[in-house]
Parts: structure tokens; C-alpha cells; sequence
């Protein structure tokens, strides 16, 4: 067991992917330096500028390649640097890699992970900010990760490595200096769910940076003696439907949150499938359809507050 | 019979297959979707989809394909028949995609806009011009990485280099010097529109050149010259060279998709422009070479009667199970569907 | 009152629109042939090539030149042929065209009109078939609309050409053929939805394609008993919260449906947002999570059936 | 004065002022975030988010927008302080937007890397590398369709020339022969990564001419020089000759935001690379031009008291109310935000 943090958790993955398998490779900007996040630290150094490949600006063709190097016996980790800049690259992404298997009738698989990180993140203001999970999860062909914490971001990336499909992994701006302690080694399954905190009264599901949130609040809200399942679905595509669905069966009670824009968000599919499966009541919270501002007080109205998540559960409760 | 005379009349075979096989594709299609302003028809059709024929490029795809291994690459464009079929597919497995049948190359899956055949490094034709470039450059890199011998063919039309992943995927090449042949089919129109007027410079290959990626222009209706000039390149791309830039100029016959009149082109320009079917072109080449009259209308009945077999047994093949639509998407959440 | 079809709907519209306002203009490839469509027959010829351009296979700077246009004084509209080819421009549309306004403090407006047909359309298969209008929903900063008859697409892209804000406008590639009367001068104001049956047992929300199925599914539920309110949106966002709300109030159940694929589809924004407002049962419909195959026994797998509609009203009412 | 010696002191000035400007968000964006590697630091910082400094750029902005008038357009990068302000942009408001204050010039909606003031025809700094090229052909493209005078000035970095939309822009603006120079900052280091060996062929201002766009290269630190140059092809532009490439060759003296030590970059390399300080270029030739130094020194002085100003202002000036937040997005669906 070790303790790192987020940033370093995941490039232990990759690492140790790349020690295991050599057709592993890494692709995008500054990746010789270690990635803008240091999530890449050491890994230049350690495999050659051949497997962990700084490359032009040239998103497009940085996920174009990647696919082409996966249909040719590699198993590429694309780096997009923030989500925002993906949207240079999204017909490579949606309608190459995530169609290829299907279009050409199963002749071929692209095993391709893209780390597009997401999230608001220190006055970054409108382009550097977003949250897009419910783009990629509305795609047939992705599988689609947010990881919370350490260990999430490492044993999900090892999974996501090992797993053939596309992979379109979200880890989050403002998570990269958490520490936590890692098991070498261990796995995180994609499509599983992690229940962080039991409670019969309210379930509430979110990932990514909502989760430290969604945790403050229920631990506020029990003081109050409401005791709430928290989940941190970890994978959005799949869905962990079985904790999700039983967990609102059992509390009658959901509230997804997340920090993307609420209009169309993922939460949506969550709240209206639990609806439909188990009658339980529902509500969301998430960021306003707004685009993140620069100053201070413009940017937190876009972020989710452990206030504003209890005040969701009180009025969910009331009604 | 002269080596020479021996090539081109395999040369001349893969183009009259191709020939054949686009004839008898576009028949099938009589009837299918209409892009052309004209209103989806509900005629029953053989081949249903959009049909973009390469009836008058075949010696492009013939001259480069001549000079690939099979398990050299290829990516190709909408209009990939011929690459597909000069690559070393088989002609039913290829017709049955594009009837929709369970026994096609795609499994039914792809059609004619997405048509493919791995097992002959044909890494498949791609819906969104320009879309094949980076992943032909990323399977270049692969081969480079894990110090493979193949090479990879790029076939991209002219309208294709005012697309921005036409910059970005040379200057890729160009960087990380790749095994890579870019192939621009120059049939001098996009769709509707004459390329010509919506391309600056002076065109594809200087443009290639301004990255650093050397090649030549060569008249991509004469296989010969296809096949010596693609001969040259591709053993400089083999020699680690990196990448290297072939322009054939060509012209198409049809419409941009089967069922379109093409009204829209001067019918002089056409009809000038048959005069230079590659095809007859080639016979020409081949009676210079003392090949007999017979021996050339022998290959084109073979090929001839290759396809309406493959006519055949595409209409006799099986349809794909509904169940299929859900197979070959991902492991991971696979079964999950709503 | 003229007889029109749903592509010549939209072109009188257009031409009205370039005839009263000079900074209308309209770009695209092939636009001077009319459009692939049809959809600009006539309008090169009418106002010349400086106004209705043909431009290069340049999707990225189609759009992010209308962007510049906009913020020059013209009111461009963009044609992007299918909404798959839109795919290459999404920097420009979700970066550059929405944030603009806002990411610049309210200095300029982007009046843009971004017509992208979605839809599937007779065996084009897994990269010419898409709906991607949920994608769009979740932008700040875009307006969605997605009209399912010829008075409403002459309505609708009226409105939106004097919007003044950046729309994304998605016709149905397999309604261009549809005929109608409409009635010259007329709008359709943006945000109001249509009610196409008044019933008081279900209350059916839908768009596009999937409006005239849904019509039909309400006949036969009709014969059954069972009486549909049957609501076409017509405008996605803004979308008409007042007229969904009320009549899912009255009917206590709720079924959406659309052709998108129905994980993460904007079905699930308005059935999530109807429950938690009304506390309505709800369900939803839209294609399975995959991609539209070319063989017609797979392609219609992603086709929603008015027989699946009363399947699904029909288990909506039950529980 | 000799008339070069007083146009040469204006373009010093408006120099000095942006070094001011810079060197003064710099200090006061100490502790803000970090996207270096290092984790964002709470210890609060009047400048919070990312900051592009352009330090060491400022001929290259100040001898282009000095051939510009106030309606002529402009688009920019993310390194834009020195466009706006050369394009007459008021300090005040600028560093206010810093600051993240009501009274910036993006009422503290953007910051740094979006600044813009429409009112000067500054069109906006861009978080997208080349995302301000479209929009500046397309810009362009609007002026000649309403038969205006202006032109637009494109300014990108040497990394925006391995982006898909460098090639379409050019393009564009070839094929429509629109009025607008392309401006290619090239600090030669993209980020944390040189730009040379990522870039194939032989640069930015062959690629423009193998696209139809003629340029030349200038000395990115000799102001008297980028004036010069700019002035002739801007000229060219504003008569209609259509679209211009200036390819100015300068040096990024900070790391690559505010708060990165750009320990990756050879600090010999740095050193010998201050001693090119446009600044001091200016000065020596403002000498030579026999202006006097304490004239200068006046300038310099000026440019410092008016900065000092300005930062004071801005750490008085209110924050947007959080109402602010939902303004300025759409009329269309407004105020419906959940
Ligand atoms: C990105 C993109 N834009 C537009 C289209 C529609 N389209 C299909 S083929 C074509 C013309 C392509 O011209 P060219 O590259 O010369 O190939 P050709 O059809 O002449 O073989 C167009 C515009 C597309 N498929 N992809
Ligand atoms: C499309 C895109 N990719 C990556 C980035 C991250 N990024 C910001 S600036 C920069 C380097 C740009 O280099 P250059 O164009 O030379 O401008 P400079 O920073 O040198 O002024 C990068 C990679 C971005 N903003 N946009
Ligand atoms: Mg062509
Ligand atoms: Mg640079």
C-alpha cells in the first residue's frame, strides 16, 4: 500500500501498464515534461520519446493516429490535456474510434484510452472548464470513466488499459493533488459502483469532483438524522444500475449530482431510469446552464455546494 | 510473352474487375437512395446505400496496389471499391456488403461507404473526407514503433486538402518519418463543386512539399505510369525514406453517388474525357505490346463472368439476424442497451 | 397558404429572410447545386454567389468563419450536410460560436444559424445517421430546434434567422419530402411546443421523425381506449416547460420518445425534469445504444415503431 | 524631432507600456493557479487564472497594430495583452479584467486569456490554439461582402501552424482573396515543447506560400523592422491584393503561463536571448536616432506611473455581482437555467 495522489496514481498505472505490455503507448502535448498535470512525470525518462510521444498541436490527428495505431497492434493512451480541447478531435473519436468495430462488422477493435480531463479549475473561465461526460456516454461504442479519488484513478486506468474498447477517461482538474493510499497492483472493475457512505433515508449519486461534496453533505445531513447511500458511480458508461436502482428502490429517494451543466446532463439518464425501473421520486443538481466565468464570483455559481446539496435532499424529502 | 506485357496485363485484369464490378454495383443501385435533391425513393433497390463509383480511376488504385504487399496498408476514401478490390479482397464477400448481406466483407454492417477487408491490410473506406489520413499515419506509426517491414498506402481525393487534417497528418508523417504513401485521387471535383476553384496554390503536391513530404504528379489514367511512378516512391518509403506524396490526376465517369445524374458537368467535358478511360487506354498499351485482341477480351470475360457470379450469390446470400446490431459494438457494457 | 415539402419550406423561408435583410448570407459546400437536399434550390441563382457561397471541404472553418461573419456584421447560416460532418467543426460551434457572448462580457452577439440534419436516412449508416441533439441541449449558449413539419421549418428558421443567437437547427433527413401548407409571413416562436392530440390518460413528448409515428401510435391507442396527449417540442432548448408540465400534470404519466439513441438522449432531460416538477410516472423510448447498421434488419433495430410506442404507453399505464 | 525618430519613440512607447503592463500581472499573479505540474495553491492571487505573458514580444504587436486604424479588426491568442493594448485598448479596463472586476473589458467574464475590446476592434484573446484564424478570414470575408475599408490583422504562434484550421484559414482567405494579414508570433517554443522538430518542412511562411499566400520573414524584435515590413503588406491588403503572411521571428522571455519557471528551457539559452530585448533594440536605436535619454527615460517613467495606476485601480474595483453570471449568454431561452 502506498500513498499518492491523484496525478501520481495514474501514472503509476500507466507505468506499470507500459513495463507489462509493449504495445502501451502514450500521445500528446508535452508529455516529455510530464504532462501539464504531472500525470506523465518520469514516464518519457523511463520508456523513450517512441512510447511516450510528444507530439504537435494537432488534436484531430493526435485521436486520428491513435486510432490508426491501435488498428495496427498498439493499445494508444491518447492525452487531450482538458476536455474542451477534445472538441478538436471529435469526429476522430465518435465517428472513427467509437464506430470502428461496428462499421467495418468486427474485423477490428480500437483498445484506446483518451484522458480528457474535465472540470472547472481555478478561473479558467468558458474553454478550459467543462464537464462533457454526457456527450461521450450518449455514444454507442465509449465506455466512459470519471474517477474521485487515488485509488479510482489508478485501478480504473488499469482497467481501462486492459479492457480493447474505447475508453473516454474524465479525471478532474481540481483532483490531481488528493492524496490517498493505493494497492499496487489492484483493479478497479469498469461498470461497478462504490458506495461510500450507507443510509436509508436518501440515495445520492455523483463522481468525480461532486463526491468529496456529496460526502460533506450527508455527513452534515445526518447530524440532521438523515442518513444517505451515498454511490460514486466511478463509471458512467456502463452504469453500475444494479447498486443504483436497488439502493432508490430501497430509500424510495434520488438525488444525482454532478458538476456539469444540469440541462442534459448525465444525471438526467440516471434520475429518469431509476424513475422508470423503481417509481422512486427524484431530483438533480448540477451546475446552471451557464458558461463558467472567470472571476470568482461568477465561476461559483457554477460550482455544487454541500449546501445546496442538502437543500436538495430536504425539499426531495418534503415532497 | 514479354515481363512487361505480363504486368500490364495483370494490371489491365484487376482493372477490368473493377470495372465490372462498379458497372454491375451501380445497376443494383438503380432505385436506391437519392442524396441528389431528388426524395429518398422507396423503390426497392439491390444496393440500398450511397454508391460513390471509381468507374474511370481504376488505374490509380491498380498502378499503387500493384506495389503493396498484402500485408502492406491501405486507407481508403467513400469512393473505395476499386482500392478495396486492387488491395486482393474478394469480389462476393464485397458485393454481398453492398446487397447487405450477412456473408459481406462488413457483415452487412458497413456497405459500400464503409467497406473493408482486413485480411488484406485494407484498414477500410471512411465516411468523412480526409477522416482516413490521420489513422493512416497512426497505423505508419505502429508499424514504425513495433519495427514492422509494411508500409501504408493513403487514398485521399482532391477535395480532401482543404481539410485541416490534410496539414496534420503529413506534417505527422513528416515528423516522425513514416512508412506512409499519400495517394491524392485527383478526379478535379468534389461532389458537385470543381475543386479547382476552392483550392489555393498551386495544389496538392506543392503543398505536400511545403511540409516536407516529396512526391510527383502522374496521369492517373495511365496504369503504366501509375505503376512505375507508384514502383519508385514506395521503394523510397520502404527504404525508410519516410513519407512520400504520389498526385494522379484522373477523371470521374459518374455522378458522385450512383443515382446522380450529374447534370450539374458539361457533357462535352465527359465525353472528351472518355476518350481517356484508362481501360482503353491500357488496351492500347496492351496491343503495343503484342498482346492479342483475344487474349485482352479473354481477361475482360473473365471478369465479366467473376462478377455476375458474385451478382449471384450476393442476392442468394442471407440477411444479417437482427441480433447482429448488437454485436461488435464493446465489451464493456456490451448487452447494456437502454 | 402555399403547398409545400419541408425542404422547399425552408428554402422560401431562407429567401424571404435574404430579401429583406442584406447581411443574411449562407455557406456551405455544394450550396450552389441547391444543397444535397434541395434545401437551396434556387438561391444561388437568386442572390448570387457572394451571399449563398460554396466553399471548400473546410467544415472547422465553415463555422468558425460564420463565427467571424457574425461578429462582423453578417447574419450567416451555416450548412453542415449531415450532423456527423459537424463533428469536425465542434470547437468552433461549442468553444468559439456559444461562448462568445458571454466569454467576452456581452461585447458582441453571434447571430448564426447552423443547420445540421440529423437522422437516419436509408441505409448511410453508422457515420451519416445521427442524432445529436442532446449534445447541443447541454451547451449554454445554443438554441436547439428540430422542426417536424413544412410550416414549421418555414416558421421555425424564420425565427431563428431574427433570433440573433446562435441555433442550431436540425432538420430530419428523411422528412425533406413532406408536404404541407404554410403560410407565407408566418413564425413559429421559438420555445413554444405544438400539441398535435389532446388526450388525458398519457401525456406523449416528442420531435422530428419520431412526431408522425408518434401521431399514429395515438390513433391506434385511441381505438384501444386510451387517449394520448401528443406533444411535438419542436424547439429542444429553450423547450416548452409550460405546456409539458401541464399536461403531464393532468395525465399523471409521461412517455418521451425520440429517434436519438434514448441512453443520455434529451428524452431523459424531459422526462427527469417532468417528474421532479410533477411527480408523474414516466418512460422513455429512442433507439438502443448502438450504431445504425447499413443491412436494413440491423438499421431498423434503431428505428422507433408506433407499435413500440403503444407497447410503451401501454406498460406506463400499467404500473 | 526627425519624423522616424517621433513615429520610432511612439512605437517605444506603446512597447513600454505593455512591458509595464506585463511585468505588473506578472507580480500580481504570484501564487495564483498553477497548471505547471505544481497543484493549484489556495494562497490567493489578485490575478487568479492562467496568464500568457507576452514578454519579450512586444515589437511584433506594437509594429503591426501601428499600421492598423482603430476600425480595423483584430484576432488574437491566447498571449494577447500586447495586441490589445497596441490595438488602443485602455489599460484601466484591461488589468480590471485581470482582476476579475465589474469594470473590465469582459466585466470580469473572461480574464486574461479571453480578453478583447470590441470597441478598438480587438476581437478577442482565444483559450484555443488557431481557433482565431477561422474567425479572422471569416471576419475578413464580411468586410469585403459589405464593401468595407477595414482589413483584419490574424495573429497566431508558431504552434497554430500544426492545427487543421491553419490550413483551412489560409485557404479560405486565398479562395475568397479576402483583406486580412496572417501574423505568425513564432517564440519558436510551444508551451514546454520547441516547436522546430514537431514541425515538418521548411516553416510557417513556406506552408502560407505553397497555400497562395505571399509573406516574408522579419526580425520579431526589431520593431523599426516589423513596422516596416507590416506597412508594406498591409498596404498590399488594403489594396485589395488579398491576403498576406508576416512571419515574425521573436523569443518568449517567461515560461509559458505566469507562474511556470520554465525550468525545461537552457538558461544560457535565456541569458543570450535578453540581450535581443526589443526594448533595448528600440533604445539603442532611438539613440541613433539622436533622441535624448532622458526622453526616454520619461517614456519609460510614464509607462510605469500609468501601469501603477492601473493596478491600483483594479484592486478597488468591484467584483461582478453574481447575477453577472447569468447574463450575456442568449436572449433565446434566458433566464430558464435549470
Ligand atoms: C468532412 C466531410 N464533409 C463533407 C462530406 C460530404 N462529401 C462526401 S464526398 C465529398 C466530396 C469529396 O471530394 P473528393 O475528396 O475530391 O473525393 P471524390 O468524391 O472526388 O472522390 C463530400 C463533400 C463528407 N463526407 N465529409
Ligand atoms: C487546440 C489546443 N491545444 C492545446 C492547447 C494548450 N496550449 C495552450 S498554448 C499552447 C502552446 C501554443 O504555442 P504557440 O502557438 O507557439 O503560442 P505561444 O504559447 O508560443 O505564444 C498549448 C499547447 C490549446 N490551448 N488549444
Ligand atoms: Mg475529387
Ligand atoms: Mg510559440
Amino acid at each position: 500500500m502506498a500513498l499518492m495522489n491523484y496525478s501520481q496514481a495514474a501514472a503509476a498505472a500507466l507505468s506499470e501498464a507500459m513495463t507489462a505490455d509493449a504495445t502501451v503507448v502514450a500521445l500528446g502535448e508535452d508529455l516529455g515534461r510530464g504532462g501539464i498535470f504531472a500525470q506523465y512525470r518520469g514516464l518519457q525518462q523511463q520508456f523513450g520519446a517512441d512510447r511516450v510521444i510528444d507530439t504537435p498541436i494537432s488534436e484531430a490527428t493526435i485521436m486520428g493516429a491513435a486510432v490508426g495505431m491501435a488498428l495496427a497492434g498498439l493499445r494508444p493512451v491518447v492525452e487531450m490535456r482538458v476536455v474542451d480541447f477534445a472538441l478538436c478531435a471529435m469526429d476522430e473519436l465518435v465517428n472513427q474510434a467509437a464506430k470502428n468495430r461496428f462499421m467495418f462488422g468486427g474485423q477490428g477493435r480500437v483498445p484506446l484510452v483518451v484522458r480528457m480531463p474535465i472540470g472547472l479549475w481555478t478561473a479558467s473561465a468558458a474553454q478550459h472548464s467543462q464537464s462533457l461526460e454526457a456527450w461521450f456516454a450518449h455514444i454507442p461504442g465509449l465506455v466512459v470513466v470519471a474517477p474521485a479519488a487515488p485509488d479510482d484513478n489508478y485501478g480504473l486506468l488499469a482497467s481501462a488499459l486492459e479492457s480493447g474498447d474505447p475508453v473516454v477517461y474524465m479525471e478532474h482538474k481540481e483532483l490531481w493533488g488528493v492524496e490517498g493510499d493505493v494497492v499496487p497492483g489492484s483493479r478497479v472493475a469498469l461498470g461497478v459502483a462504490r458506495r461510500l457512505r450507507d443510509g436509508g433515508d436518501v440515495t445520492i449519486v455523483t463522481w468525480s469532483k461532486a463526491v468529496p461534496t456529496c460526502v460533506a453533505a450527508a455527513t452534515a445531513l445526518s447530524t440532521a438524522g438523515i442518513e444517505a447511500d451515498v454511490i460514486d458511480l466511478r463509471t458512467l458508461w456502463p452504469w453500475d444500475r444494479e447498486m443504483v436502482l436497488a439502493s432508490a428502490a430501497r430509500t424510495g429517494h434520488l438525488l444525482v449530482v454532478h458538476e456539469a451543466v444540469q440541462v442534459g446532463g448525465f444525471g438526467a439518464e440516471i434520475a429518469a431510469a431509476a424513475a422508470e425501473a423503481t417509481g422512486c421520486r427524484i431530483r438533480r443538481l448540477g451546475a446552471p446552464r451557464i458558461p463558467s466565468g472567470y472571476s470568482k464570483p461568477l465561476e461559483d455559481e457554477s460550482r455544487v455546494t454541500a449546501d445546496a446539496i442538502v437543500g436538495a435532499v430536504t425539499t426531495l424529502l418534503q415532497r | 510473352m514479354h515481363e512487361s506485357a505480363t504486368r500490364l496485363l495483370a494490371l489491365y485484369r484487376t482493372m477490368a474487375r473493377i470495372r465490372a464490378f462498379e458497372n454491375a454495383a451501380e445497376i443494383a443501385s438503380q432505385g436506391g437512395v437519392a442524396a441528389w435533391g431528388l426524395s429518398t425513393t422507396t423503390k426497392p433497390a439491390l444496393v440500398r446505400g450511397p454508391l460513390h463509383l471509381s468507374t474511370g480511376q481504376e488505374a490509380v488504385a491498380v498502378g499503387v496496389c500493384a506495389n503493396l504487399t498484402r500485408d502492406d496498408l491501405l486507407t481508403s476514401t467513400h469512393r473505395g471499391h476499386g482500392h478495396t478490390l486492387a488491395k486482393g479482397a474478394n469480389v462476393n464477400r464485397m458485393m454481398a456488403e453492398l446487397f447487405g448481406r450477412a456473408t459481406g466483407t462488413n457483415k452487412g454492417k458497413g456497405g459500400s461507404m464503409h467497406i473493408a477487408d482486413f485480411s488484406v491490410g485494407m484498414l477500410g473506406a471512411n465516411g468523412v473526407v480526409a477522416a482516413g489520413m490521420p489513422i493512416a499515419v497512426g497505423a505508419a506509426h505502429a508499424l514504425k514503433i513495433r519495427k514492422r517491414p509494411e508500409i501504408v498506402a493513403c487514398f485521399f481525393g482532391d477535395g480532401a486538402v482543404n481539410r485541416g487534417p490534410f496539414l496534420e497528418a503529413l506534417n505527422w508523417a513528416v515528423v516522425y518519418h513514416l512508412p506512409v504513401l499519400f495517394v491524392c485521387e485527383d478526379n478535379r471535383i468534389s461532389a458537385t463543386t470543381p475543386t479547382g476553384p476552392m483550392t489555393g496554390g498551386a495544389g496538392a503536391s506543392v503543398r505536400a512539399d511545403s511540409m516536407g513530404v516529396p512526391g510527383a504528379k502522374v496521369d492517373g489514367n495511365d496504369v503504366e505510369a501509375v505503376d512505375a511512378m507508384a514502383a519508385r516512391l514506395i521503394a523510397e518509403v520502404r527504404g525508410g525514406g519516410g513519407p512520400r506524396f504520389l498526385h494522379a490526376v484522373t477523371y470521374r465517369f459518374k455522378g458522385h453517388v450512383s443515382v446522380d445524374p450529374a447534370a450539374y458537368r458539361d457533357q462535352a467535358e465527359v465525353v472528351a474525357a472518355l476518350a481517356f478511360d484508362p481501360l482503353l487506354i491500357a488496351r492500347g498499351a496492351l496491343v503495343r505490346h503484342g498482346v492479342a485482341l483475344q487474349a485482352i477480351e479473354a481477361v475482360d470475360h473473365e471478369a465479366k463472368t467473376e462478377i455476375d457470379a458474385a451478382m449471384t450469390q450476393a442476392e442468394a446470400a442471407p440477411w444479417p439476424e437482427p441480433a447482429a446490431a448488437y454485436t461488435d459494438i464493446q465489451n464493456t457494457g456490451a448487452g447494456q442497451w437502454r
